[in-house]
Protein backbone atom coordinates (compact mmCIF):
# COMPACT_ATOMS: atom_id res chain seq x y z
CA UNK A 1 0.00 0.00 0.00
CA UNK A 2 0.94 3.31 -0.89
CA UNK A 3 -0.37 6.31 1.79
CA UNK A 4 -1.35 9.61 0.75
CA UNK A 5 1.26 12.16 1.69
CA UNK A 6 -0.24 14.49 4.84
CA UNK A 7 0.31 18.17 4.35
CA UNK A 8 2.84 18.49 7.06
CA UNK A 9 5.64 16.55 5.26
CA UNK A 10 4.14 17.01 1.45
CA UNK A 11 7.52 15.45 -0.28
CA UNK A 12 8.26 12.69 2.23
CA UNK A 13 6.74 9.47 0.66
CA UNK A 14 5.88 6.19 3.28
CA UNK A 15 5.48 3.16 1.76
CA UNK A 16 4.19 0.14 3.77
CA UNK A 17 4.06 -3.72 2.65
CA UNK A 18 2.12 -6.55 5.05
CA UNK A 19 4.02 -9.47 3.21
CA UNK A 20 2.22 -13.24 3.41
CA UNK A 21 5.02 -14.94 2.23
CA UNK A 22 8.56 -14.98 2.47
CA UNK A 23 10.43 -11.63 1.30
CA UNK A 24 13.77 -10.05 -0.12
CA UNK A 25 14.72 -7.03 1.99
CA UNK A 26 17.18 -5.98 -0.92
CA UNK A 27 14.46 -6.35 -3.81
CA UNK A 28 12.54 -4.08 -1.55
CA UNK A 29 15.13 -1.74 -1.24
CA UNK A 30 15.87 -1.47 -4.68
CA UNK A 31 12.03 -0.83 -5.44
CA UNK A 32 12.12 1.96 -2.76
CA UNK A 33 15.45 3.93 -3.98
CA UNK A 34 14.25 3.18 -7.54
CA UNK A 35 10.88 5.21 -6.55
CA UNK A 36 12.88 8.02 -4.55
CA UNK A 37 14.76 9.07 -8.21
CA UNK A 38 12.07 8.10 -10.39
CA UNK A 39 10.98 11.44 -11.12
CA UNK A 40 14.51 12.72 -11.95
CA UNK A 41 14.83 13.56 -8.44
CA UNK A 42 18.40 13.28 -6.65
CA UNK A 43 19.07 10.51 -4.38
CA UNK A 44 18.86 10.97 -0.60
CA UNK A 45 22.33 12.22 0.69
CA UNK A 46 21.28 9.36 4.23
CA UNK A 47 19.82 6.52 3.85
CA UNK A 48 19.46 3.80 7.44
CA UNK A 49 18.12 -0.01 7.13
CA UNK A 50 17.40 -2.33 9.42
CA UNK A 51 16.53 -5.67 8.69
CA UNK A 52 15.32 -8.79 11.52
CA UNK A 53 15.28 -12.27 10.82
CA UNK A 54 14.34 -15.20 12.51
CA UNK A 55 16.36 -16.33 14.72
CA UNK A 56 17.14 -20.64 15.02
CA UNK A 57 16.01 -20.85 18.30
CA UNK A 58 12.98 -19.71 20.90
CA UNK A 59 13.38 -17.66 23.88
CA UNK A 60 14.21 -20.57 25.83
CA UNK A 61 17.28 -21.95 23.95
CA UNK A 62 15.01 -24.89 21.97
CA UNK A 63 15.44 -25.43 18.36
CA UNK A 64 12.82 -23.26 16.47
CA UNK A 65 10.61 -24.84 13.68
CA UNK A 66 8.91 -21.53 12.45
CA UNK A 67 7.57 -18.18 13.66
CA UNK A 68 4.00 -17.30 13.26
CA UNK A 69 3.30 -13.40 13.23
CA UNK A 70 -0.39 -12.52 13.88
CA UNK A 71 -1.94 -9.50 13.06
CA UNK A 72 -5.00 -6.91 13.46
CA UNK A 73 -5.57 -6.39 9.73
CA UNK A 74 -6.50 -3.05 9.04
CA UNK A 75 -5.22 -1.67 12.41
CA UNK A 76 -1.89 -2.74 11.61
CA UNK A 77 -1.59 -0.99 8.96
CA UNK A 78 -3.37 2.25 10.24
CA UNK A 79 -1.11 2.03 13.23
CA UNK A 80 1.73 1.81 11.16
CA UNK A 81 0.81 4.57 9.51
CA UNK A 82 0.56 6.59 12.35
CA UNK A 83 3.66 5.70 13.90
CA UNK A 84 5.60 6.43 10.25
CA UNK A 85 3.41 10.05 9.97
CA UNK A 86 4.70 11.06 13.38
CA UNK A 87 8.33 9.99 13.18
CA UNK A 88 8.68 11.26 9.26
CA UNK A 89 7.49 14.29 10.68
CA UNK A 90 9.35 14.75 14.06
CA UNK A 91 13.00 13.88 11.64
CA UNK A 92 12.15 15.79 9.05
CA UNK A 93 12.59 12.55 6.62
CA UNK A 94 12.60 12.42 3.07
CA UNK A 95 10.78 8.93 2.79
CA UNK A 96 10.21 5.32 4.66
CA UNK A 97 9.26 1.43 4.10
CA UNK A 98 8.18 -0.68 5.89
CA UNK A 99 7.95 -4.35 4.92
CA UNK A 100 6.81 -6.28 7.77
CA UNK A 101 5.74 -10.10 7.49
CA UNK A 102 2.70 -11.73 8.75
CA UNK A 103 1.75 -15.66 8.80
CA UNK A 104 4.23 -18.43 9.48
CA UNK A 105 7.85 -17.52 9.18
CA UNK A 106 10.86 -20.26 8.76
CA UNK A 107 14.21 -19.38 10.82
CA UNK A 108 16.41 -17.07 8.67
CA UNK A 109 13.80 -15.13 7.23
CA UNK A 110 12.97 -11.78 7.11
CA UNK A 111 10.46 -10.49 9.63
CA UNK A 112 10.92 -6.57 8.91
CA UNK A 113 12.56 -4.18 6.98
CA UNK A 114 12.68 -0.64 7.58
CA UNK A 115 14.29 1.79 5.57
CA UNK A 116 14.22 5.49 5.83
CA UNK A 117 16.20 8.26 3.80
CA UNK A 118 17.20 12.31 5.05
CA UNK A 119 19.34 14.86 4.18
CA UNK A 120 21.81 14.12 6.97
CA UNK A 121 22.99 10.72 8.84
CA UNK A 122 21.80 11.52 12.11
CA UNK A 123 17.66 12.10 11.45
CA UNK A 124 18.40 8.92 9.20
CA UNK A 125 19.63 6.43 11.97
CA UNK A 126 17.18 8.55 15.14
CA UNK A 127 14.50 7.46 13.11
CA UNK A 128 14.87 4.38 11.43
CA UNK A 129 16.12 3.73 15.50
CA UNK A 130 12.85 4.74 16.90
CA UNK A 131 10.52 3.68 13.85
CA UNK A 132 11.32 0.09 15.14
CA UNK A 133 11.09 0.37 18.42
CA UNK A 134 7.71 2.04 17.75
CA UNK A 135 6.98 -0.81 15.26
CA UNK A 136 7.61 -3.52 18.28
CA UNK A 137 5.67 -1.84 21.18
CA UNK A 138 2.91 0.17 19.14
CA UNK A 139 2.04 -1.91 16.31
CA UNK A 140 -0.49 -5.26 16.99
CA UNK A 141 1.59 -8.11 15.91
CA UNK A 142 2.33 -11.20 17.99
CA UNK A 143 4.53 -14.10 17.56
CA UNK A 144 4.04 -17.40 18.20
CA UNK A 145 6.63 -19.72 18.32
CA UNK A 146 6.55 -23.23 17.49
CA UNK A 147 9.13 -25.79 18.45
CA UNK A 148 8.21 -29.64 18.88
CA UNK A 149 5.13 -29.38 17.28
CA UNK A 150 3.90 -26.73 20.49
CA UNK A 151 3.05 -23.00 19.71
CA UNK A 152 3.75 -20.61 22.28
CA UNK A 153 2.68 -17.11 22.06
CA UNK A 154 5.76 -14.41 22.95
CA UNK A 155 4.78 -12.32 25.59
CA UNK A 156 6.89 -8.80 24.85
CA UNK A 157 9.94 -8.13 22.76
CA UNK A 158 13.37 -9.62 23.06
CA UNK A 159 15.67 -6.70 25.52
CA UNK A 160 16.83 -4.18 22.55
CA UNK B 1 -24.91 -4.17 18.32
CA UNK B 2 -21.24 -3.46 18.95
CA UNK B 3 -18.49 -6.02 17.24
CA UNK B 4 -15.79 -7.06 19.95
CA UNK B 5 -12.90 -8.64 19.13
CA UNK B 6 -9.99 -10.61 20.73
CA UNK B 7 -6.24 -12.06 19.17
CA UNK B 8 -3.61 -14.15 19.68
CA UNK B 9 -3.71 -16.08 22.80
CA UNK B 10 -6.50 -13.85 24.50
CA UNK B 11 -8.94 -15.36 21.78
CA UNK B 12 -7.16 -18.80 22.53
CA UNK B 13 -7.29 -18.47 26.12
CA UNK B 14 -11.91 -17.24 25.29
CA UNK B 15 -12.31 -19.97 22.92
CA UNK B 16 -13.82 -17.03 20.55
CA UNK B 17 -11.91 -14.19 18.37
CA UNK B 18 -14.96 -12.28 17.53
CA UNK B 19 -18.46 -11.58 19.22
CA UNK B 20 -21.19 -9.06 18.05
CA UNK B 21 -23.04 -7.97 21.69
CA UNK B 22 -26.37 -6.36 21.10
CA UNK B 23 -27.15 -3.16 23.13
CA UNK B 24 -30.73 -3.47 24.47
CA UNK B 25 -32.40 -0.09 23.69
CA UNK B 26 -33.03 2.13 26.63
CA UNK B 27 -29.73 0.94 28.67
CA UNK B 28 -26.73 2.99 28.95
CA UNK B 29 -23.70 2.75 26.29
CA UNK B 30 -20.96 0.29 27.29
CA UNK B 31 -17.57 0.95 27.86
CA UNK B 32 -14.36 -1.70 26.86
CA UNK B 33 -14.41 -2.64 30.70
CA UNK B 34 -18.37 -3.08 31.26
CA UNK B 35 -17.71 -5.68 27.99
CA UNK B 36 -14.65 -7.38 29.58
CA UNK B 37 -16.66 -7.91 32.25
CA UNK B 38 -20.07 -8.99 30.81
CA UNK B 39 -18.14 -11.46 28.16
CA UNK B 40 -16.80 -13.37 31.20
CA UNK B 41 -12.85 -12.30 30.58
CA UNK B 42 -12.39 -11.28 33.54
CA UNK B 43 -13.67 -9.30 36.61
CA UNK B 44 -11.14 -5.87 35.36
CA UNK B 45 -8.92 -5.70 31.97
CA UNK B 46 -5.22 -6.40 33.21
CA UNK B 47 -2.42 -3.74 33.01
CA UNK B 48 -0.80 -5.92 30.57
CA UNK B 49 -3.99 -5.84 27.64
CA UNK B 50 -4.44 -2.84 25.94
CA UNK B 51 -7.92 -1.55 24.14
CA UNK B 52 -8.48 -0.21 20.81
CA UNK B 53 -11.82 1.38 19.50
CA UNK B 54 -12.47 1.45 15.87
CA UNK B 55 -8.79 0.03 14.89
CA UNK B 56 -7.16 2.77 16.86
CA UNK B 57 -5.94 2.61 20.45
CA UNK B 58 -8.66 3.86 23.37
CA UNK B 59 -8.69 3.81 26.98
CA UNK B 60 -10.63 1.27 29.36
CA UNK B 61 -13.72 3.70 29.96
CA UNK B 62 -14.43 5.19 26.89
CA UNK B 63 -18.13 5.37 26.10
CA UNK B 64 -18.81 2.71 23.10
CA UNK B 65 -21.33 3.70 20.19
CA UNK B 66 -23.48 1.42 18.32
CA UNK B 67 -21.18 0.00 15.56
CA UNK B 68 -17.90 0.32 16.88
CA UNK B 69 -15.57 -2.52 17.09
CA UNK B 70 -13.57 -3.10 20.40
CA UNK B 71 -10.54 -5.70 20.07
CA UNK B 72 -9.10 -6.90 23.15
CA UNK B 73 -4.87 -6.71 22.71
CA UNK B 74 -2.20 -9.10 24.37
CA UNK B 75 1.48 -7.76 24.75
CA UNK B 76 2.59 -6.74 21.33
CA UNK B 77 5.34 -8.62 20.01
CA UNK B 78 6.22 -7.26 16.88
CA UNK B 79 9.50 -6.62 14.29
CA UNK C 1 40.52 -6.83 1.22
CA UNK C 2 39.20 -9.02 3.78
CA UNK C 3 41.12 -8.96 7.26
CA UNK C 4 41.98 -12.16 9.40
CA UNK C 5 39.62 -11.96 12.25
CA UNK C 6 41.50 -11.08 14.98
CA UNK C 7 41.34 -13.22 18.16
CA UNK C 8 38.54 -11.92 20.11
CA UNK C 9 36.19 -12.14 17.63
CA UNK C 10 36.76 -15.20 16.23
CA UNK C 11 33.55 -15.45 14.00
CA UNK C 12 33.65 -11.62 13.20
CA UNK C 13 34.14 -11.49 9.92
CA UNK C 14 34.91 -7.76 8.54
CA UNK C 15 35.72 -6.70 5.14
CA UNK C 16 36.60 -3.70 3.32
CA UNK C 17 36.66 -2.09 0.00
CA UNK C 18 38.64 1.41 -1.34
CA UNK C 19 36.20 1.90 -4.63
CA UNK C 20 38.16 3.88 -7.26
CA UNK C 21 35.02 4.30 -9.52
CA UNK C 22 31.03 4.21 -8.90
CA UNK C 23 29.64 1.41 -6.39
CA UNK C 24 26.40 -0.19 -5.77
CA UNK C 25 25.55 0.00 -2.34
CA UNK C 26 22.77 -2.93 -2.81
CA UNK C 27 25.28 -5.24 -4.94
CA UNK C 28 27.78 -4.89 -1.88
CA UNK C 29 24.85 -5.62 0.57
CA UNK C 30 24.02 -8.87 -2.06
CA UNK C 31 27.17 -9.85 -1.73
CA UNK C 32 27.84 -9.23 2.09
CA UNK C 33 25.07 -11.58 3.09
CA UNK C 34 25.80 -14.67 0.46
CA UNK C 35 28.99 -14.46 2.40
CA UNK C 36 27.60 -14.48 5.91
CA UNK C 37 25.41 -17.50 5.20
CA UNK C 38 27.86 -19.32 2.69
CA UNK C 39 29.26 -21.98 4.81
CA UNK C 40 25.24 -22.86 5.84
CA UNK C 41 25.53 -20.73 9.01
CA UNK C 42 22.16 -18.85 9.77
CA UNK C 43 21.47 -15.59 8.68
CA UNK C 44 22.25 -12.65 11.66
CA UNK C 45 18.88 -11.89 13.40
CA UNK C 46 19.93 -8.00 12.93
CA UNK C 47 21.55 -5.74 10.24
CA UNK C 48 22.02 -2.62 10.19
CA UNK C 49 22.85 -0.50 7.14
CA UNK C 50 24.04 2.82 6.49
CA UNK C 51 24.22 4.53 2.66
CA UNK C 52 25.25 8.47 2.35
CA UNK C 53 25.22 9.83 -1.22
CA UNK C 54 26.95 12.77 -2.59
CA UNK C 55 24.30 15.66 -2.30
CA UNK C 56 23.70 18.29 -5.69
CA UNK C 57 24.93 21.61 -3.57
CA UNK C 58 28.23 22.46 -1.77
CA UNK C 59 27.95 23.55 1.70
CA UNK C 60 27.61 26.85 0.52
CA UNK C 61 24.67 26.19 -1.33
CA UNK C 62 26.28 26.23 -5.14
CA UNK C 63 25.42 23.73 -7.18
CA UNK C 64 27.87 21.13 -7.26
CA UNK C 65 29.68 19.43 -9.77
CA UNK C 66 31.68 16.76 -8.10
CA UNK C 67 33.19 15.89 -5.06
CA UNK C 68 36.61 14.44 -5.26
CA UNK C 69 37.94 11.73 -2.38
CA UNK C 70 41.56 12.05 -1.24
CA UNK C 71 43.05 9.18 1.19
CA UNK C 72 46.26 7.81 2.60
CA UNK C 73 46.75 5.19 0.43
CA UNK C 74 47.77 2.44 3.79
CA UNK C 75 46.89 4.23 6.77
CA UNK C 76 43.09 4.71 5.46
CA UNK C 77 43.19 0.68 5.00
CA UNK C 78 44.61 0.10 8.56
CA UNK C 79 42.75 2.90 10.15
CA UNK C 80 39.65 1.57 9.36
CA UNK C 81 40.26 -1.70 10.33
CA UNK C 82 41.65 -0.34 13.69
CA UNK C 83 37.97 0.98 13.97
CA UNK C 84 35.92 -1.55 12.71
CA UNK C 85 37.90 -4.40 15.19
CA UNK C 86 37.51 -1.92 18.28
CA UNK C 87 33.83 -1.61 17.19
CA UNK C 88 33.22 -5.27 16.52
CA UNK C 89 34.50 -6.32 19.75
CA UNK C 90 32.73 -3.32 21.93
CA UNK C 91 29.19 -4.30 20.29
CA UNK C 92 29.84 -8.63 19.83
CA UNK C 93 28.93 -7.85 16.43
CA UNK C 94 28.90 -11.00 14.53
CA UNK C 95 30.34 -9.34 11.13
CA UNK C 96 30.90 -5.56 9.80
CA UNK C 97 31.37 -4.31 5.84
CA UNK C 98 32.76 -0.88 4.82
CA UNK C 99 32.76 0.24 1.50
CA UNK C 100 34.28 3.96 0.49
CA UNK C 101 34.59 5.52 -2.79
CA UNK C 102 37.63 7.60 -3.38
CA UNK C 103 38.58 9.96 -6.07
CA UNK C 104 36.03 12.13 -8.09
CA UNK C 105 32.07 11.30 -7.51
CA UNK C 106 29.54 12.77 -8.92
CA UNK C 107 26.26 14.07 -7.18
CA UNK C 108 24.06 11.19 -6.22
CA UNK C 109 26.14 8.38 -6.32
CA UNK C 110 27.53 6.55 -2.90
CA UNK C 111 30.54 7.73 -0.83
CA UNK C 112 29.64 5.25 1.80
CA UNK C 113 28.11 1.91 2.91
CA UNK C 114 28.27 0.33 6.31
CA UNK C 115 26.59 -2.39 7.19
CA UNK C 116 26.67 -4.26 10.40
CA UNK C 117 25.16 -7.62 11.64
CA UNK C 118 24.62 -8.67 15.38
CA UNK C 119 22.35 -10.92 17.26
CA UNK C 120 20.47 -8.06 18.36
CA UNK C 121 18.87 -4.73 17.45
CA UNK C 122 20.35 -2.53 19.82
CA UNK C 123 23.94 -3.66 18.81
CA UNK C 124 23.46 -3.72 15.72
CA UNK C 125 22.09 -0.19 15.21
CA UNK C 126 24.62 1.30 17.94
CA UNK C 127 27.57 -0.15 16.43
CA UNK C 128 26.88 1.06 12.48
CA UNK C 129 25.95 4.40 14.04
CA UNK C 130 29.70 4.30 15.98
CA UNK C 131 31.44 2.87 12.84
CA UNK C 132 30.00 5.17 10.79
CA UNK C 133 31.36 8.03 13.35
CA UNK C 134 34.69 6.93 13.73
CA UNK C 135 35.10 6.71 9.81
CA UNK C 136 34.04 10.02 9.81
CA UNK C 137 36.82 11.48 11.93
CA UNK C 138 39.20 9.22 12.35
CA UNK C 139 39.95 7.71 9.61
CA UNK C 140 41.77 9.49 6.88
CA UNK C 141 40.04 10.86 4.11
CA UNK C 142 39.56 14.43 2.75
CA UNK C 143 37.14 16.13 0.15
CA UNK C 144 36.91 18.75 -2.49
CA UNK C 145 34.03 20.33 -3.50
CA UNK C 146 34.20 21.01 -7.14
CA UNK C 147 31.93 23.84 -7.98
CA UNK C 148 32.07 26.52 -11.32
CA UNK C 149 35.69 24.83 -12.67
CA UNK C 150 36.78 25.20 -8.94
CA UNK C 151 37.99 23.38 -6.51
CA UNK C 152 37.65 23.86 -2.26
CA UNK C 153 38.84 21.66 0.87
CA UNK C 154 36.21 21.05 2.94
CA UNK C 155 37.52 21.43 6.56
CA UNK C 156 35.93 19.17 8.90
CA UNK C 157 32.29 17.01 8.74
CA UNK C 158 28.44 17.66 8.19
CA UNK C 159 26.24 18.46 11.32
CA UNK C 160 25.16 14.96 12.40
CA UNK D 1 66.41 9.28 6.23
CA UNK D 2 62.53 9.79 7.11
CA UNK D 3 60.00 10.31 4.65
CA UNK D 4 57.71 13.14 4.83
CA UNK D 5 54.28 13.40 3.80
CA UNK D 6 51.98 15.98 3.06
CA UNK D 7 47.75 15.59 2.19
CA UNK D 8 44.90 17.62 0.85
CA UNK D 9 44.95 21.24 1.48
CA UNK D 10 48.04 21.33 3.47
CA UNK D 11 50.21 19.50 0.26
CA UNK D 12 48.73 22.01 -1.87
CA UNK D 13 49.48 25.29 0.45
CA UNK D 14 53.45 23.87 0.66
CA UNK D 15 53.20 22.88 -2.79
CA UNK D 16 54.77 19.41 -2.60
CA UNK D 17 53.60 15.74 -0.83
CA UNK D 18 56.72 14.20 -0.18
CA UNK D 19 60.27 14.66 0.88
CA UNK D 20 62.72 12.50 2.04
CA UNK D 21 64.74 14.16 5.11
CA UNK D 22 68.42 13.16 5.78
CA UNK D 23 69.24 12.33 9.39
CA UNK D 24 73.19 13.76 9.91
CA UNK D 25 74.97 11.03 11.60
CA UNK D 26 75.42 12.00 15.24
CA UNK D 27 72.83 14.28 15.33
CA UNK D 28 69.33 13.79 17.60
CA UNK D 29 66.75 11.68 16.11
CA UNK D 30 64.03 14.56 15.59
CA UNK D 31 60.15 14.66 16.47
CA UNK D 32 57.06 15.36 13.83
CA UNK D 33 57.57 19.38 15.33
CA UNK D 34 61.42 19.52 14.83
CA UNK D 35 60.21 18.43 10.97
CA UNK D 36 57.43 20.33 10.85
CA UNK D 37 59.37 23.38 11.62
CA UNK D 38 62.83 22.41 9.97
CA UNK D 39 60.63 22.18 6.49
CA UNK D 40 59.55 25.89 6.98
CA UNK D 41 55.41 24.78 7.30
CA UNK D 42 55.19 26.97 10.30
CA UNK D 43 56.72 27.56 13.64
CA UNK D 44 54.51 24.92 15.69
CA UNK D 45 51.75 22.47 14.01
CA UNK D 46 48.65 23.80 14.46
CA UNK D 47 45.98 21.59 16.86
CA UNK D 48 44.12 20.56 13.98
CA UNK D 49 47.00 18.96 11.98
CA UNK D 50 47.29 15.24 13.02
CA UNK D 51 50.30 13.46 12.88
CA UNK D 52 51.14 10.12 11.74
CA UNK D 53 54.01 7.78 11.73
CA UNK D 54 53.89 4.73 9.92
CA UNK D 55 50.58 5.25 9.03
CA UNK D 56 48.93 5.35 12.86
CA UNK D 57 48.19 8.64 14.72
CA UNK D 58 50.71 10.13 16.92
CA UNK D 59 51.82 12.67 18.81
CA UNK D 60 53.61 15.84 18.02
CA UNK D 61 57.02 15.00 19.96
CA UNK D 62 57.83 11.39 19.16
CA UNK D 63 60.93 10.51 18.39
CA UNK D 64 61.69 9.36 15.03
CA UNK D 65 64.27 6.32 13.64
CA UNK D 66 65.83 6.19 10.70
CA UNK D 67 63.32 4.70 7.63
CA UNK D 68 60.23 6.09 9.45
CA UNK D 69 57.00 7.72 7.58
CA UNK D 70 55.95 10.75 9.26
CA UNK D 71 52.43 12.39 7.57
CA UNK D 72 50.90 15.99 8.77
CA UNK D 73 47.13 15.50 8.25
CA UNK D 74 44.82 18.19 7.84
CA UNK D 75 41.19 17.85 9.11
CA UNK D 76 39.15 14.51 8.36
CA UNK D 77 36.14 14.91 6.37
CA UNK D 78 35.59 11.03 4.98
CA UNK D 79 32.42 9.23 5.03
Amino acid sequence: MRWPSCPRSAAAERVLHLHPARFDPLAALAEWQQGLTAAGAEAPAAEAHFIGRVRGRTASGAPLEALELEHYPGMTEAQIERIAATITSRHGLLAVRVDHRVGRVLPGEAIVLVAVAADRRGPAQRGGQELLEALKHEAPFWKREWSGGLGTWVEGNTAF
Amino acid sequence: MIRVRLFAGLRERAGWGEQQVPIPAGSPLPTPAHLWRQLALGETIPPQVRVAVNQAFATDDQQLQPGDEVAFLPPISGG
